[in-house]
């Protein structure tokens, strides 16, 4: 089969994937030159004029050289395949199971592909990391795969080499290194893995290069994490958590339930327990600025980050304090001198751990210090805790943070390094600053880094090699539970992408070898049932019962007592404090070409295409600084142009800032986005410090808030109780948000249809992450806006999330709600529509009809939920060819000065439909799942049919809970809301 | 001394006037409105030239070969799709291998490069047609192509516009006919009266809902 | 009863209404005031004020392009507020459109003479400023292209149909008809003035080109005898129908679910919104045009003070509006209305203060200014007497009531039901260009009627003369000025028979 | 080849009076000009009641009618759709409508009929405008035409016209 360049779920595993050559160069694609021999012929049909046409018809590669060409023909073609794949048949979609990895952990991944073009991700159901959902990360990664920007040239010093070029080169270098002292000389800094196959390649270029030495490098790693594990218990070991196995949860500076890799399951495990009842979990939340999880807890203590060790001590004190395990701690609380509030906080957290015993567990989060770690160790473990298991680490490296990144520089600076192959995503712009990695890296003779942009640590690098994207590569990775999961590639690299396999391979003299000769044969060798079981591995995406087993490590309690005993603990001071956090978009920087990903709002502060000086409303009064206001940040270093965010709930006394801003390499979309927070940065104190300045600069910085307005203004719409509340007069206020409202006109009769389409939101599930956005932006084709207009109002996001503040400003309550079309019965855009436009299906959706629309936006003044969007500009106008491959042919992509809005995913129904009538059966219940229902890692969103009572939907349409948004206005909508009810420790109310 | 216009002016003036009155009414409405509706606009009867002169009269009159032999998808796919190159070759390898007239289906397999069709049947963007629903519910194929087996060059038959769609939708059993013969280019239940019996009973038997909500093709 | 014949006399004249005519007139001296400055070469002050119009329509042709060329995204508009500078527009020029139609249609059905010399000006604001106010509605849709013809109802191809229960397209109806309504009622009322023109030049291409429009009137007994009539029909018809169109713009709001639209009030209180504007700006209009154009004679300080009298009035009906509306929204008990009105006026207490920051208050409150305290100068006689006074206080109005709309348009759109998606609008130059842009385009094509065509209805005004003339001579009253009966002297009478 | 004497008044009661003694002698082809309407002519020629009104009453009735059946049957015959859950025959919403397409078929009906229809325009030429000084029927001065019989001379009606207090008077002759 030579014609099919993609890898088929049941084909034969040899055939599919050919040796990855340098299929096409830039240049040929800038020609436009024609479809050549060399050339993965394994398209469909191509388009011509119409956009979708083009994008329905075409293989990825094809479309690549007709697009130019056949845009601009007046008549329409089509290009048939020579040999058609048996597997494809045009116009169907297949789905493969791959991966993504972040933080070197795997999740499991769905993908999409129309003819051999990938158009969305979704989690594989099967995945222990994925459970069927999916993060923002993962969503917006389809958007990387197309992005322009990507580099597409192997360079050496800027010039444009093949691979065989580098091959050759690197070959006799490393010779040379080799038979001269054993390769001590050579270098590896990769991004932090968990590969089998990367392992083997490892310890074979050790065992040729036995003075080569590897790091890994991660700005967000776990280094404080293993050195918890190592004072509690003697050995590196990680943590998992199964939240579904817990009654009492705090969290202490963590954050799992954001999708950071590896969280969606516990996202998953704590929603399964918010039903309100006595099963029900508590959530404690300790941190310096609100987080997701923060927003989530039913309670919260707000701190500087400096004082999170004594809270922690205080904890593992009143736990101690009665004897036990713990006992050793027991006259350490005074060392904590906590302030009476904080005193109460930790003594009902902990009186409520010892109650819940096995199902109390204390998380830390990767950047407190190594004993809070090993506080909670030995807490969980005094506890007996069942949420809590250890194994041993999935990545290969336990130490992956800013240490061994200061002493590779070191080491580079004693002129030790002659070649320094950097895998690790673009360390020179998250590299503590005093390591000035920048003239160290310009100090190597031979520096390689593959990345896949032209970034900061490229520029600084003699060889750049174009990485490919995880759905163009052959790769294995493990999950957070040590599953073994493979990497299957959809399309042929888009942009000359070399494997970080194959970069390593080349020091082995392997560099020609395909990929996927090099997984199948390191499987084969690895495993005795390769051979039968191999497709199905692939096929599956993973291999089962591979997770990694559980230790029992026994918990050093006087070991780690003995430490917080030595500890120095700050003196309560009124410096200033930094606190430095990952982005909840861009993660470390690596995402900041992603427009999706700029684009979506922080689930907890709302601001797009921007970082930003979050801190207290008290403290920004201390400081005399509002939002929106240009601030200098200083912190024994330059100071940084920042604006101020003021956020309720944040730590008084200290600033927080996020990584992954003010980003130098060529990605247009991300220059000149927000500020980089390297100045500020340590490697002895990464994630903040004491004694931050902030000057005013008397300028405004105008930042891009998509939500101004916090305070829900004495209405219902996100309703958020207590227990107490709604076992009491709580149920009026959600009753009243059910209760039929009068209405002139019969209610239609939906009767006679065999499917009522409705949609339920558990409230009391939803974290606030924002997954659902970027995972409709991606389904519907949602095009991004830009900054100037997400501050004028005009984003596109069919499905927002609106976040609201009640209570104190200091110690708010944060309720986050997903607001989209509720596809009201008697929709109030419909009869002001002078056109039909927008009217009802007989299933009884409110149906948008793009093509029919003039775009006089009186739907939008009468929504009032103000969930229609607008193409002010047609916002679709710059794609590129290549940007293009990505939207989703089955949904129209709409011209300036149309309405848009949630269609419920039509395109999904109707597909679901036709082949259910084809097939002559009914559509079953989670045949059609919504976009934002299927990314949901906490399964807050569920759709179906309201005439069927055993699916979900319509039992939660009968909960006790649900509720409609503005029931009063008449609307009847379809989608129900549960209200959310939290479940207050009553110590401490 | 004479008038300020001369008598012929009166004539003049009314004619003008009645000239402006057709020249808007004409040149602005109707005008249009008999465009969009003629062959001009829709694009029928204007049969389109292809790389290969492929005779659906040939294929399809004389050989009898089933319509779902090259369009492979039409019961699985939205798309009927258009046969690959090794389509063609499956007879052609055997039949007519040295005719100049298939040296383009030739090149194109041998060197893996697509036989680059001008599209007949053009849907705007906005449309989504399936045909595998269409084929399932007893819709013959010369319902809306008409009698390709009599066209040399195929044309596009149907206007294609929504009202026609829509006749269909509103109406089915105007045009439904047993599953069997949906590829017969020749199939009649008799006049208008038996068809509509047909129709009306497949319409029962099929389960045959036709939707005219606007998602049904506009997503 | 020892009252003087001089006091008496006094009295009298104080009460007596000021003359509609001033001065001794004949046919042959208004043909002179009304017909002749056609044919006098335009004076600088004309063609400067020409230009300026010429650059403001410029800048409007600009703003158009620029709108139709790159998208609505060029003007500030935003979801939430999803109308704006289009839509104020739009109402506020179509309400100052309607007191034209009302002075001229409305009177002459009550039979007010004095609407005589002022008709045609107001005839002329109204159909000039329905354009403006035309330009809107399909300007403002996103795909102008297609609205242009899809808002009619028409058999298409895709045999869909406009839906006729969107105020949108009861808007269509009744600015078409309006705007056909205005143009023809207005042409039909210049035909016999057309005709004077054409007789009164002395150029034989003017003659010709008067001569074409006048479609060849005579004045014929038999022309007349259907003219009268079917100009009566046509104010009869405009009366309703300019009520109707005010009400259908006002449904525009009233129809939908925003708080701060959803109000009954609006039918009533828009009508009267627009013919307080509308006669703003005849006043505004008219006071200059009265001084260049020597129309003293027979614009006299009677019509203003009559027009002073009706903006009055109609900002009392307007004042009552926004009475209730504020009253309504605190009876109602809807929460949604309540903040809606107590964020306007920014008078804020409890979980609502945060609004009081918000950045339209002011205009709020200016508009309350221009709309109730300005208008209460003409309470008093020298306000209703001085043209500098009501000639500024036409302008304050004229603000104001585009204050209005923006306060109904904008200030209720940016903050409705979700808090979450409360959002501010910030008009953009091309927003800005298109306001001006459209005042200077009316003000260009005034000035094209004042120089081209009778700015009083000449026909109109020797029917008057004549028919004042024969009253004099009925009740031997001397004096031209004391034409009419005033009921006031009438009582006057009576008390002293007693 | 109609012949016309023209005579001219100077007020308009005096001509009221002269075309009222002309038709009450038997002259036919009698018409009158005036800027502005002028009271008791209509009596005087004895013209019939206008029908203007009536025509109006029934373009309106019909605008009205066509406009509520183009509604009814668009939206609930022809093409029904579910909007917003209101019936699809919903009279209420089709009041304005109905009542500005009453107003706009009148309106057209009264112009254009009047115009093309019962003055009788355009008619730039006209045998009263070869008189120059008939230039004057339109501003200030008020005439009276009345039509020759085949082969009658004008001296006679002159005269006669002079005797009513007619100032100048002359006769014109329809061009071909």
């Amino acid at each position: 089969m030579p014609s099919l360049k993609l890898p088929i779920l049941g084909s034969s595993g040899e055939g599919s994937p050919q040796p990855r050559t340098q299929w096409r160069s830039l240049d040929e694609r800038e020609r436009g030159l024609a479809p050549s021999g060399e050339f993965p012929p394994g398209a469909s049909e191509i388009g011509g004029t119409s956009r979708r046409e083009f994008v329905q018809l075409l293989g990825a590669s094809m479309a690549f050289a007709g697009a130019a060409g056949c845009l601009k023909l007046p008549a329409e073609q089509i290009l048939p395949y020579t040999r058609q794949p048996e597997e494809i048949v045009p116009g169907r979609p297949l789905h493969y199971a791959t991966a993504s990895t972040l933080g070197g952990r795997a999740t499991g991944l769905l993908a999409t592909a129309f003819e051999g073009r990938p158009t969305k991700i979704e989690g594989n159901p099967e995945h222990p990391s994925s459970l069927g959902a999916t993060g923002l990360f993962e969503q917006a990664s389809i958007l990387q795969l197309y992005d322009p920007n990507r580099a597409a040239v192997l360079q050496e010093k800027n010039r444009p080499r093949s691979w065989r070029e580098f091959l050759a080169a690197q070959h006799a270098r490393a010779n040379a290194l080799r038979t001269k002292d054993g390769g001590a000389g050579l270098r590896f800094l990769l991004e932090p893995g968990s590969s089998p196959l990367i392992g083997e390649l490892r310890a074979r270029i050790q065992k040729l290069f036995p003075n080569a030495r590897f790091r890994s490098y991660t700005a967000v790693s776990d280094d404080e994490a293993m050195r918890g594990a190592r004072l509690a218990f003697g050995a590196a070991l990680e943590t998992r958590f199964d939240l579904s196995k817990a009654r009492v949860i705090a969290c202490l500076e963590a954050d799992p339930l954001h999708p950071w890799p590896g969280s969606i399951p516990a996202m998953r495990g704590w929603a399964d327990k918010r039903e309100p009842g006595p099963e029900m979990n508590r959530l404690y939340a300790v941190e310096c600025a609100l987080s997701v999880t923060g927003m989530n807890a039913d309670h919260r203590l707000r701190i500087r980050p400096s004082r999170l060790l004594p809270v922690a001590l205080a904890l593992a004190a009143k736990l101690g304090s009665a004897g036990g395990a713990l006992a050793a701690f027991g006259r350490l609380g005074a060392k904590a001198r906590l302030e009476p509030g904080q005193q109460r906080f930790v003594d009902a957290l902990a009186s409520d751990l010892r109650r819940a015993g096995r199902q109390g567990v204390v998380m830390v989060g990767p950047r407190s210090p190594a004993l809070v770690h090993a506080l909670a160790h030995a807490i969980n473990s005094s506890l007996g805790s069942e949420a809590v298991s250890h194994q041993k680490p999935v990545l290969h490296d336990t130490e992956t943070g800013a240490d061994g990144l200061a002493e590779l520089a070191a080491e580079i600076r004693s002129g030790a390094v002659d070649t320094l192959v950097v895998t690790a995503a673009n360390p020179l712009h998250t590299a503590p600053y005093e390591l000035n990695l920048a003239t160290a890296l310009d100090a190597v003779p031979n520096s390689i880094y593959r990345g896949l942009y032209q970034d900061e640590t490229a520029q600084r690098c003699a060889w750049f090699i174009p990485a490919t994207h995880p759905l163009e590569e052959w790769g294995d990775a493990r999950a957070h539970d040590g599953t073994v999961t493979f990497l299957q590639p959809l399309v042929q690299p888009l942009f000359n992408g070399v494997s970080e396999a194959q970069v390593l391979a080349a020091f082995l003299g392997e560099g020609d070898k395909s990929p996927y000769a090099q997984l199948r044969e390191y499987w084969r060798a690895t495993r005795a049932d390769a051979a039968t079981a191999w497709e199905k591995w692939i096929s599956d995406g993973f291999i089962r019962g591979t997770a990694s087993p559980a230790e029992s490590p026994q918990v050093r309690a006087d070991a780690v007592a003995a430490a917080a005993q030595s500890a120095r603990f700050e003196t309560a001071s009124p410096a200033l404090e930094l606190n430095v956090v990952p982005d909840y978009r861009l993660y470390d920087g690596r995402f900041a070409n992603n427009v999706w990903l700029q684009e979506t709002p922080d689930p907890v502060t709302k601001l797009t295409w921007d970082n930003a000086a979050l801190m207290s409303p008290a403290t920004a009064r201390e400081l005399g600084v509002k939002t929106h206001d240009a601030v200098d940040l200083g912190l024994r270093g330059p100071p940084v142009h920042a604006a101020v965010l003021v956020v309720p709930g944040h730590a008084d006394g200290a600033v927080t800032v996020s990584l992954g801003y003010g980003r130098r390499g060529s990605e247009q979309n991300a220059a000149g986005v927000g500020f980089d927070v390297a100045p500020l940065r340590r490697a002895s104190a990464p994630w903040g410090g004491r004694g931050l300045t902030v000057t005013r600069l008397g300028r405004r910085h105008s930042l891009a808030i998509t939500q101004e307005h916090w305070s829900m203004e004495g209405r219902d719409p996100a309703l958020d109780m207590d227990l107490s509340e709604y076992q009491g007069p709580g149920r009026e206020r959600i009753e009243e948000g059910r209760v039929p409202v009068a209405t002139m006109h019969t209610p239609w009769d939906y009767s006679k249809v065999a499917y009522k389409w409705g949609m339920a939101i558990d409230l009391a599930r939803c974290t606030g992450c924002s997954a659902c956005m970027v995972a409709c932006q991606s389904e519907n084709n949602v095009p991004v806006v830009g900054k100037g207009n997400v501050e004028k109002s005009r984003e596109m996001h069919w499905l927002r999330l609106d976040r609201y503040f009640s209570g104190s400003e200091e110690d708010p309550r944060a309720t986050a709600q997903p607001m989209l079309c509720v596809h009201c019965e008697t929709a109030p855009c419909e009869y002001v529509c002078p056109v039909n436009a927008t009217v009802h299906s007989d299933e009884g959706l409110n149906e948008m009809v793009y093509n029919r629309c003039i775009g006089t936006r009186y739907c939008s003044n009468n929504c009032p939920y103000k969930v229609r969007r607008f193409n002010f500009f047609n916002y679709t106008y710059n794609q590129e060819d290549v940007e293009k491959l990505r939207n989703n042919p089955d949904v129209t992509v709409r011209s300036r000065g149309v309405m848009e809005k949630c269609t419920y995913c039509v395109q999904r129904i109707e597909r679901a439909r036709i082949d259910s009538r084809v097939q002559e059966r009914p559509i079953a219940e989670k045949e059609v799942q919504t976009a934002c229902q299927q990314a949901c890692p906490a399964h807050a969103i569920v759709f179906g049919n309201l005439h069927d009572p055993a699916q979900e939907v319509t039992k939660r349409h009968g909960d006790e809970r649900h509720y409609f948004v503005l029931n009063d206005v008449g609307t009847r909508p379809r989608t129900a809301y549960l209200a959310r009810v939290r479940n207050p420790n009553p110590e401490l109310t | 001394m004479s008038a300020l216009f001369k008598p012929w002016t009166n004539t003049a003036f009314r004619l003008a006037l009645f000239g402006l009155a057709v020249l808007f009414g004409g040149g602005l409405i109707a005008g249009p409105m008999l465009y969009v509706r003629s062959p001009l606009y829709t694009q029928q009867q204007d049969p389109i030239d292809q790389p290969v002169q492929f005779d659906h009269r040939h294929h399809v009159g004389d050989e009898g070969i089933d319509c779902r032999y090259c369009h492979t998808s039409v019961e699985k796919s939205s798309f009927a799709s258009v046969p690959a190159t090794s389509v063609c070759l499956n007879c052609h390898s055997q039949v007519w291998n040295k005719s100049p007239k298939l040296a383009p289906v030739r090149e194109s397999f041998f060197s893996d490069r697509p036989i680059v069709w001008n599209k007949v049947n053009k849907l705007p963007h906005f449309v989504y047609f399936n045909h595998s629903i269409h084929v399932k519910q007893g819709v013959g194929c010369v319902t809306c192509h008409g009698r390709i087996d009599q066209m040399a060059q195929v044309e596009k038959w149907a206007p294609l516009t929504m009202g026609w769609c829509l006749d269909c939708h509103r109406n089915p059993e105007r045009f439904l006919r047993p599953r069997e013969e949906v590829i017969s280019m020749t199939f009649t239940p008799g006049g208008e009266k038996e068809q509509l019996a047909l129709g009306e009973r497949l319409k029962a038997e099929y389960h045959v809902a036709t939707r005219t909500s606007c998602t049904t093709c506009h997503r | 009863m020892a009252i003087s014949a001089a006091a008496r006399l006094e009295a009298r004249r104080a009460l007596e209404p000021l003359p509609l005519l001033e001065g001794e007139q004949d046919d042959g001296t208004i043909n002179k005031t009304l017909l002749d400055y056609v044919w006098r070469k335009p004076g600088k002050g004309w063609l400067l004020l020409i230009g300026l119009g010429l650059a403001g329509t410029g800048l409007l042709t600009l703003a158009l392009v620029v709108t139709i060329a790159k998208g609505i995204g060029m003007w500030g508009n935003n979801i939430p507020v999803a109308w704006a500078f289009g839509i104020i527009n739009f109402v506020w020029w179509i309400g100052i459109g309607h007191a034209g139609t009302l002075i001229s249609a409305i009177l002459l059905l009550f039979q007010q003479k004095w609407r005589t010399s002022i008709n045609r000006f107001a005839e002329a604001m109204t159909l000039f400023a329905v354009l403006q106010a035309a330009l809107f509605p399909v300007l403002h849709t996103g795909r102008p292209w297609f609205a242009i013809y899809w808002l009619f109802p028409y058999p298409s191809t895709n045999r869909i149909w406009p839906q006729f229960k969107s105020p949108l397209m009861w808007d269509v109806f009744a600015v078409s008809t309006y705007f056909i309504t205005s143009l023809l009622f207005w042409y039909l009322g210049l035909i016999p003035d057309l005709a004077a023109l054409r007789d009164s030049s002395t150029s034989r291409w003017m003659r010709r080109i008067y001569g074409t429009l006048s479609f060849g009137w005579r004045g014929s007994a038999r022309h007349w005898h259907h003219y009268k009539i079917a100009y009566l029909l046509l104010a009869g018809l405009a009366t309703p129908l300019v009520l109707s169109v005010h009400t259908i713009v006002s449904y525009d709001f009233a129809v939908s679910v925003v708080p701060g639209w959803h109000e009954t009030i609006f039918p009533p209180y828009f009508v009267a919104g627009a013919v307080f504007s509308g006669f703003a700006m005849v006043m505004t209009l008219m006071v200059p045009a009265r001084r260049f154009l020597k129309l003293k004679q027979v614009v006299t300080a009677r019509h203003l003070e009559a027009m002073c009298k009706i903006m009055l009035a109609t900002s009392l009906i307007v004042g009552y509006g926004y009475l209730m509306e504020h009253f309504l929204s605190w009876y109602s008990g809807n929460p949604y209305d309540f903040y809606q009105y107590a964020n306007r006026r920014g008078i804020l207490h409890g979980p609502f203060k945060s609004a009081a920051q918000d950045p339209y208050i002011p205009i709020f409150w200016l508009m309350v200014f221009c709309n109730i305290v300005v208008p209460s100068i003409f309470w008093s006689k020298f306000g209703r007497t001085n043209v500098y006074v009501m000639w500024v206080a036409s302008i304050f109005i004229n603000v104001g009531m585009w204050c209005e709309r923006f306060v109904i348009v904008v200030i209720s759109l940016h903050r409705d039901f979700l808090p979450s998606s409360w959002g501010l609008y910030k008009p953009t130059w091309v927003d800005l260009s298109l306001l001006f842009g459209t005042i200077c385009f009316f003000s260009l094509l005034f000035l094209l009627f004042l120089k081209f065509l009778p700015a009083v209805a000449v026909q109109e005004v020797k029917e008057m003369r004549h028919e004042l003339h024969k009253e004099h001579e009925r009740h031997e009253i001397p004096e031209f000025s004391q034409e009419m009966v005033h009921p006031m002297e009438l009582e006057v009478g009576e008390e002293e028979k007693r | 080849m109609k012949r016309l004497v023209l005579a001219e008044f100077a007020e308009p009661e005096p001509l009221v009076e002269a075309a009222r003694k002309l038709r009450e002698s038997g002259r036919e082809g009698l018409d009158a000009y005036s800027p502005y309407p002028i009271h008791g002519i209509d009596e005087a020629l004895q013209l019939p009641r206008s029908k203007v009104p009536l025509v109006a009453l029934i373009a309106g009735l019909a605008g009205a009618t066509g406009g509520y059946v183009l509604q009814w049957w668009t939206n609930a015959i022809d093409y029904e759709i579910n909007v917003a859950n209101r019936p699809p025959h919903a009279w209420p919403t089709n009041i304005p409508v109905t009542f500005e397409s009453g107003v706009l078929v009148c309106v057209l009906t009264i112009f254009f009929g009047s115009l093309f229809y019962f003055f009788g325009l355009p008619r730039t030429y006209h045998p009263v405008f070869e008189a120059e000084a008939f230039r004057s029927a339109s501003l200030d001065k008020f005439w009276i035409s009345a039509e020759l019989r085949e082969g009658e001379e004008p001296g006679d009606l002159e005269r006669a016209l002079r005797e009513l207090g007619a100032g100048r008077v002359t006769h014109v002759k329809e061009e071909d």
